[in-house]
């Protein structure tokens, strides 16, 4: 019973653990990272539900009657790909925000866009006194 | 392991090093496929995880630097708390689950005999994952290749195009280790001799899809990894030389439109979109001609779209 | 002429004419339009008449937006007579607001001419309005279109007093009336105004009463206590806009809307039954005596009248609420009783700010003989207020006392009694110092100074109305009782 | 030709998009992709002649029978968001040229088109598709784009907003890819019509309600339902101006179309309100929102933001009339997904038209525009009184069916709070109402002109539309009525 589980709770932990990179990191990059370990454990999952014991790779040829599942192998080739189109754009982004913010990290991002509100209201009020 | 290899990822406070961990947890996460008989997968895991995103990762932190602050305590609590729900859900969820490995699964049920049994005859080839991807589920590889074209024109729109037009020089920071590759005579022996192969790999990869493990992603995948690989070692002036931006630019879409015209031919021909029946008298040679020019229309998308970003990432970085 | 068509041409009349003389740029030319407009859409809705009084009941779909609820317009008795009285007024303040307008040298008279046009359409559409969806489209029009008219003057005084305006109207009317609207669409899934009323067998007698007092305070153009305040805020606005609007297009629109719930939607017999109008009934009676109590207090002319149509309103309700065939004739008829001397009033006291720039009561003493034909209107307009023959009012005063006698409430008779004493008492004075006081001695001119006779002849006419009214009483009867108070027998 | 509508309508703008791409001049390419969203919409519409009444479309893609290939599967509910996506999205994009002139280099502009294109060929697969991997293939492709239309944004803080957003968005987009691998190895297919027929009888079956959960939190995360409305806020406001316009009236409104078609017809009615609760859910969150959100919204002096944070509100309705289960809720959240969708797509567009002109959406610089650009002050204030939901606005027809359906369960404490939400949707349309015709203009401001026809003509005819939709309804409330009645399985 415990042995027919087993691998589906050690991507669960995988998953989690790829879940709690991206939340809990500052890095931007990191939680790209993250978004990828999570992603990969999704992959797993989905790659064991398709397994069959005794099976093989779903391949026809001779000699062999039982096959693992290609239906999961398909939808995990694209999300393979999705997933790699994803960190491209999150790490343009990142790159991004790196030449406009000079750091890449969630805290000091947040502090300089709070300061540049705060200038904005100053900025708005002074226009507001002028007029 | 695995499990071990992810702690390390969290606790890494080096981006280079976490990169490389997670390279190497995609690494063994691509052997486990293959001894999940996913050979397909972990094929392309192998070329997309461990290769080429690891590849983008080590272009953006030459970019944005390479250590992590370490995290706060405070801040950890609430997605710590969040992932444990998720989790306890997920565990509360696999009770339930069909036995790992069972054939009995409903999965491998109702749909998938169909592929098993039917496909050598309805659609022609020997590997099932090649039919499924290319015939039955073509609409969604379709939706594949313009996820990844759409990442490229999103990458395009936010950095630019490979060429150079802004004349802002920035101060040099290339991608990391470049430098030292660069001087080392032996990388650039053995890599002489492992670019051509490599490339040769790929064409071989992409025509074999039908028979064993591969097709029209693996092949771009790997022929992407080459031609970066020649750009790491030679610069990217001299691979920018060997393939020009300018036209590279254009063949993502050309794939993507390749892609679209077999299926839109076959609506010509009277039969519905992306069914390859059409495309020739005989059924089965549609099948077989349809599957061709489509994988061909996913490679070339596949390979210039990442040729492409690969590009603008190190244009940010000279 | 097709009879649908006529219906609709009373609402495209008014905004025509509003769109036309807001192109116009010379001031007669845009006055004159002014006077066409308000007299092509009298004589069309005199056209309805005949339709009527054969006991048809023309009426049109414009749009169907929502399952069981048009957007349709619709003849019945009670909205005739109002626009009637709307339409017919709207001929003499436009002849008076021309010489008011002039005379005081407004700016902006031509948004101030298109605002009013635009008014009269909404109060037309009120009055046609086949069902409550239909009314409370044109019930929000008309605050809307009467908001630019308060603020007329643009200054900070004038900018107060359309906030609480627009303020109260508003919050009264998406919070309760809407509210109410709603919940009468899912009890009963139309809103279509029927004989006999659409409620009667779909709610208990708790929702009943929650339902009309909802409907009761969310018609805050009734001005109900404690949602009054906006009348005497709107005072701000030029005298054409308090006469014509404030005392008889906008408030009477509130309790029109009011009476025509009660009659259309809840049915006088369910009013009865349940009871569904006590709180309402003496919230009104409350309202009548409180407001006559304050008006006492109000030394600005303006103002005191503003009150005294708080308190009138109140009657219309009273009578409403007391749900039997005296009470219904009763309110009927104060709408329009109190139409006719209100605006007596009204124009009187802007002919009087015309010709003398005076506001407060306590100014005017022995302007009785500078203004002769002014006070006299005036004196005949109060009279007919507070309800004495041979004026107008009485006529209305009496049914409504009939009414509450019938209903055996005796605290109401009492009330409606000592409401018309302090009727006497704030609104006498006003006329009796202008002739018998002395004028102050700061050496004034004597000989008579009228205001313009454009603002002159109409008070004239009106006051004229209030006692022509009085010998018409029976036929205003005949006509109201035209109204179906009970479904068709089957 | 009739036949092969249903992929004719994805084709026409998926591959205008390429296309587009490959050309360098930005002018021809606009022209491209404004006839081939045109032609969208018209293949649209004639989608929607074709299931008028009830029918239902399937179309086989690659010829392959579901569930094996994959199934497209239109009937009323994905007609009318596609005619919602198309025709909405069109009239962005027919003014988008003028309103890139200034804000990139030209040759971008192909690029940028691109992105639309290939968002709004994404949106419409998403809504045509019958198969549930297939949504998640066409999300991605419109969560990329967005992401990379949000970044576009002038203000650095759009990087920082659309960064947010693919992370929320990727973690929302993994947990639908968990919950489609649930159902999957659970039912063993992936064609929806196919799982509503077979999940029921796994309905104990904890790996389906851990996907149900899964799915939920999802797609949530995609709508932006309260309080996974985070990244929102900030996308819309620092994105580029049409594309918030564009976002608004668009991306949010398909995610919350796949929710009501995975909960209604996938899961099931029963399973999902009987056996998961889904409304016991969804009503204390949507009410919330509705109120939260519409607070914050009145006290933003940023026009941009506030009415972002007013789309918060908004959605917060349309989830409420899931959460009333019966039809006159379900009406209320389709009607109201078409009707916000196009108001507040106008919202956005005459802002734009404004921002265009003052370089600024700051509340106090909107002061006095009601005289200097009164054209687009104009449509402004017609939409704002649909968002308010005055009568004979399409706002109103939404908001009644909602607030009929609240009487209808007997919340009559939840319809006054409803009203009252509307009143703060007053105060907050009427400050910048009040602002713009009754303030004077800064001295800045004097010479501030209306803008180009090309743009008036689009923020006009939402206006038109928004008086259209609240006289006849068929369009709107009709379907929607219809609908409602199928996915909730009443009247047949």
């Amino acid at each position: 019973m415990i042995a027919g589980l087993f691998n589906y709770w050690v991507v669960i932990i995988l998953m989690m653990a790829g879940l709690y990179i991206v939340m809990s990191s500052r890095h931007l990059v990191k939680k790209i990272i993250g978004l990828n370990v999570f992603q990969t454990s999704v992959f797993l999952l989905f790659i064991s539900m398709g397994k069959i014991s005794g099976g093989t790779a779903p391949i026809i040829a001779d000699g062999f009657t039982a096959y693992s599942n290609p239906l999961t192998h398909v939808l995990i080739l694209t999300a393979i790909v999705v997933g790699v189109a994803t960190t491209a754009l999150g790490l343009a982004i990142t790159v991004r925000i790196y030449e406009a913010y000079d750091t890449v990290d969630e805290d000091d991002i947040a502090e300089m866009d709070i300061e540049n509100e705060n200038k904005e209201t100053a900025v708005s009020t002074v226009v507001a006194k002028n007029t | 392991m695995l499990v071990a290899t992810v702690i390390i990822i969290i606790r890494m406070e080096k981006l280079m090093s976490a990169v490389l961990m997670t390279s190497f947890f995609s690494l063994i996460v691509s052997s486990i496929f293959m001894v999940l008989d996913a050979v397909d997968v972990a094929f392309t895991e192998a070329a997309v995880g461990a290769g080429v995103s690891t590849i983008f990762f080590l272009a953006a932190i030459a970019i944005v630097g390479r250590v992590s602050k370490p995290t706060q305590r405070k801040k950890q609590i609430l997605p710590l708390a969040i992932v444990l729900c998720t989790g306890a859900v997920l565990m509360y969820a696999t009770f339930d689950m069909p036995r790992f490995g069972s054939p009995d699964a409903p999965a491998q049920q109702h749909v998938v005999p169909r592929y098993l049994n039917e496909s050598m005859a309805e659609v022609g080839p020997p590997n099932i994952v090649t039919s499924v991807l290319a015939s039955y589920r073509g609409y969604d590889t379709l939706g594949e290749v313009g996820v990844v074209f759409t990442a490229f024109i999103g990458v395009f729109l936010l950095l630019g195009a490979g060429t150079r037009k802004s004349g802002i020089e920035r101060t040099a920071n290339p991608v990391a280790g470049v430098e030292s590759m660069r001087q080392s005579i032996v990388l650039r022996e053995v890599s002489d001799l492992v670019i051509a192969p490599v490339l040769i790999f790929a064409l071989y990869v992409q025509w074999h899809g039908d028979f064993g493990p591969g097709g029209g992603f693996q092949a771009g995948v790997i022929f992407a990894s080459g031609i970066i690989l020649y750009a790491l070692i030679y610069g990217i002036v001299p691979a920018q030389k060997l393939i020009p931006p300018r036209k590279l630019a254009y063949l993502p879409a050309v794939g993507l439109l390749l892609y679209a015209a077999v299926g839109v031919y076959g609506m010509l021909m009277g039969a519905n979109f992306l069914d390859y029946d059409a495309v020739a008298h005989d059924p089965l040679h549609g099948q077989h001609y349809g599957i061709l020019i489509i994988e061909l229309g996913v490679g070339i998308t596949v390979a210039a779209v990442m040729i492409n970003i690969f590009f603008s990432f190190s244009e940010r970085s000279l | 002429m097709n009879e649908s068509i006529l219906l609709l041409s009373t609402l495209i009349v008014p905004l025509a004419g509003g769109l036309l003389l807001s192109l116009q740029s010379s001031a007669n030319t845009r006055d004159a339009i002014s006077l066409v407009t308000a007299s092509i859409l009298f004589l069309l809705v005199l056209c309805i008449y005949p339709y009527v009084l054969n006991g048809d009941a023309p009426g049109i779909i414009l749009a169907k937006p929502i399952e069981g609820v048009s957007f349709a317009l619709q003849v019945e008795p009670l909205g005739l007579m109002f626009a009637t009285i709307a339409s017919g007024l709207w001929i003499l303040t436009t002849i008076y607001g021309m010489g008011y307008m002039r005379g005081a040298n407004e700016p902006n008279q031509t948004r101030f001419f298109f605002c009013f046009a635009l008014s009269i359409t909404a109060v037309m559409g009120i009055a046609f309005a086949s069902n409550l969806l239909t009314l409370f489209v044109f019930y929000e029009m008309l605050t809307l279109a009467t908001f630019p008219l308060v603020t007329h003057k643009g200054n900070e005084e004038a900018r107060r007093g359309g906030r609480t305006y627009l303020g109260i109207l508003l919050f009264t009317s998406i919070g309760f009336l809407l509210l109410a609207t709603l919940w009468t669409y899912s009890l009963t899934g139309t809103l279509d105004f029927r004989a006999g009323g659409i409620l009667a067998d779909n709610v208990t007698p708790t929702t009943a009463i929650i339902l009309l007092t909802l409907f009761a305070f969310g018609t805050g153009k009734a001005a109900l206590m404690p949602f009054h305040r906006w009348l005497p805020a709107a005072m701000v606005a030029p005298t054409p806009v308090s006469a014509l609007l404030h005392a008889v297009a906008v408030v009477k629109a509130g309790v029109f809307t009011i009476l025509k719930i009660s009659i259309y939607i809840f049915g006088i017999d369910l009013i009865a039954e349940t009871g569904a109008g006590t709180i309402a009934l003496w919230v009104a009676t409350f309202t009548l005596t409180a407001a006559s109590f304050i008006a006492l207090t109000k030394d600005n002319l303006k103002a005191r009248l503003a009150y005294s149509t708080v308190g009138q309103l109140s009657y219309v309700i009273v009578g409403a609420m007391l749900a039997n065939a005296a009470g219904i004739i009763g309110a009927a008829m104060q709408i329009a009783m109190h139409a006719m001397g209100k605006i007596t009033l009204f124009f009187c006291a802007g002919a009087i700010y015309i010709a003398t720039k005076k506001t407060q009561i306590s100014d005017m003493r022995g302007l009785g003989y500078k203004m002769p034909f002014t006070f006299a209107a005036f004196f005949i307009g109060s009279l007919s207020i507070i309800g004495l023959p041979p004026l107008g009012g009485s006529w209305a005063k009496w049914h409504l006392l009939m009414g509450s006698i019938d209903a055996t409430q005796w605290i109401i008779v009492g009330a409606l009694l000592l409401s018309s004493l302090l009727n006497i008492a704030y609104l006498i004075p006003v006329a009796a110092r202008a002739f018998y006081a002395a004028p102050d001695s700061n050496g004034q001119p004597h000989g008579i100074s009228e205001a313009p006779m454009l603002c002159v002849v109409p008070l004239c006419i009106t006051a004229a109305g209030t006692i022509l009214l009085f010998f018409f009483g029976d036929a205003l009867n005949d006509f109201i009782s035209l109204i179906p108070l009970r479904a068709p027998a089957q | 030709m009739i036949y092969q509508l249903p992929a004719i309508v994805l084709l026409l703008t998926l591959l205008a998009a390429p296309i587009c791409s490959m050309i360098r001049n930005g002018d021809i390419a606009w022209k491209l992709a404004v006839i081939a969203a045109w032609l969208s919409v018209a293949a649209s519409m004639a989608l929607m002649h074709q299931v008028w009444g009830g029918n239902e479309i399937s179309y086989h893609m690659g010829g392959w029978p579901p569930p094996w290939g994959i199934e497209v599967r239109i009937d009323e509910l994905s007609a009318l968001v596609l005619i919602l996506v198309t025709l909405f999205g069109s009239l962005v994009i027919t003014v988008l040229r003028e309103s890139l002139r200034t804000a990139m280099r030209s040759h971008r502009h192909s690029l940028y088109y691109t992105t639309f294109l290939l968002c709004m060929a994404s949106l419409i697969g998403i809504t045509i598709t019958g198969d549930a991997f297939n949504v998640f293939v066409f999300l991605e492709i419109s969560s990329l784009s967005t992401y990379a239309l949000i970044a576009r944004g002038r203000d650095r803080r759009a990087l920082t907003a659309a960064f947010r957003y693919l992370i929320m968005g990727t973690i929302g987009a993994t947990f639908i890819l968990i919950a489609i691998g649930f159902m999957y190895m659970v039912t063993g297919t992936l064609n929806m019509a196919d799982l509503a027929v077979r999940l029921p009888e796994h309905a104990d079956n904890r790996v389906v309600q851990a996907s149900f959960a899964f799915f939920i939190v999802g797609i949530a995360l995609k709508i932006a339902i309260f309080p996974l409305h985070y990244w929102l806020p900030n996308a819309y406001t620092y994105a580029p101006k049409a594309t918030t316009a564009f976002l608004a009236a668009t991306a949010t409104k398909v995610s919350l179309y796949v929710m009501i078609r995975f909960i209604f017809d996938v899961y099931g009615v029963e399973f999902s309100f009987k056996q998961m609760h889904i409304d016991a859910l969804l009503l204390p969150l949507s009410v919330a929102g509705i109120f939260i959100a519409s607070l914050i919204a009145v006290f933003q002096s940023d026009v941009k933001r506030l009415l972002a944070w007013s789309s918060v509100a908004q959605l917060g309705y349309m989830s409420l009339g899931i959460a009333m289960v019966n039809v006159a809720g379900l009406t209320a959240t389709v009607t109201h997904m078409f009707n916000h969708a196009m108001i507040k797509a106008g919202l956005f567009l005459c802002l734009a038209a404004m921002i265009y002109r003052l370089n600024s959406s700051h509340i106090k610089d909107l002061a006095g525009i009601g005289r200097s650009m009164p054209l687009t002050t104009g449509a402004f204030a017609v939409l704002g009184a649909g968002l308010v939901g005055i009568p004979l606005t399409a706002g109103f027809v939404s908001k009644w069916y909602l607030i009929n359906a609240a009487l209808e369960n007997g919340w009559v404490i939840l319809a006054v709070m409803l009203i009252i939400s509307s009143l703060m949707a007053v105060a907050y349309i009427g400050k910048i109402i009040d602002v713009a015709y009754f303030k004077p203009a800064p001295a800045q401001h004097k010479d501030v002109k209306e803008v180009a026809t090309s743009i008036l003509i689009p923020c006009w005819i939402f206006a038109l539309l928004t008086i259209y939709f609240g006289i006849d309804t068929r369009l709107t409330a009709g379907v929607a009525g219809r609908v409602a009645e199928t996915l909730l399985g009443v009247g047949l």
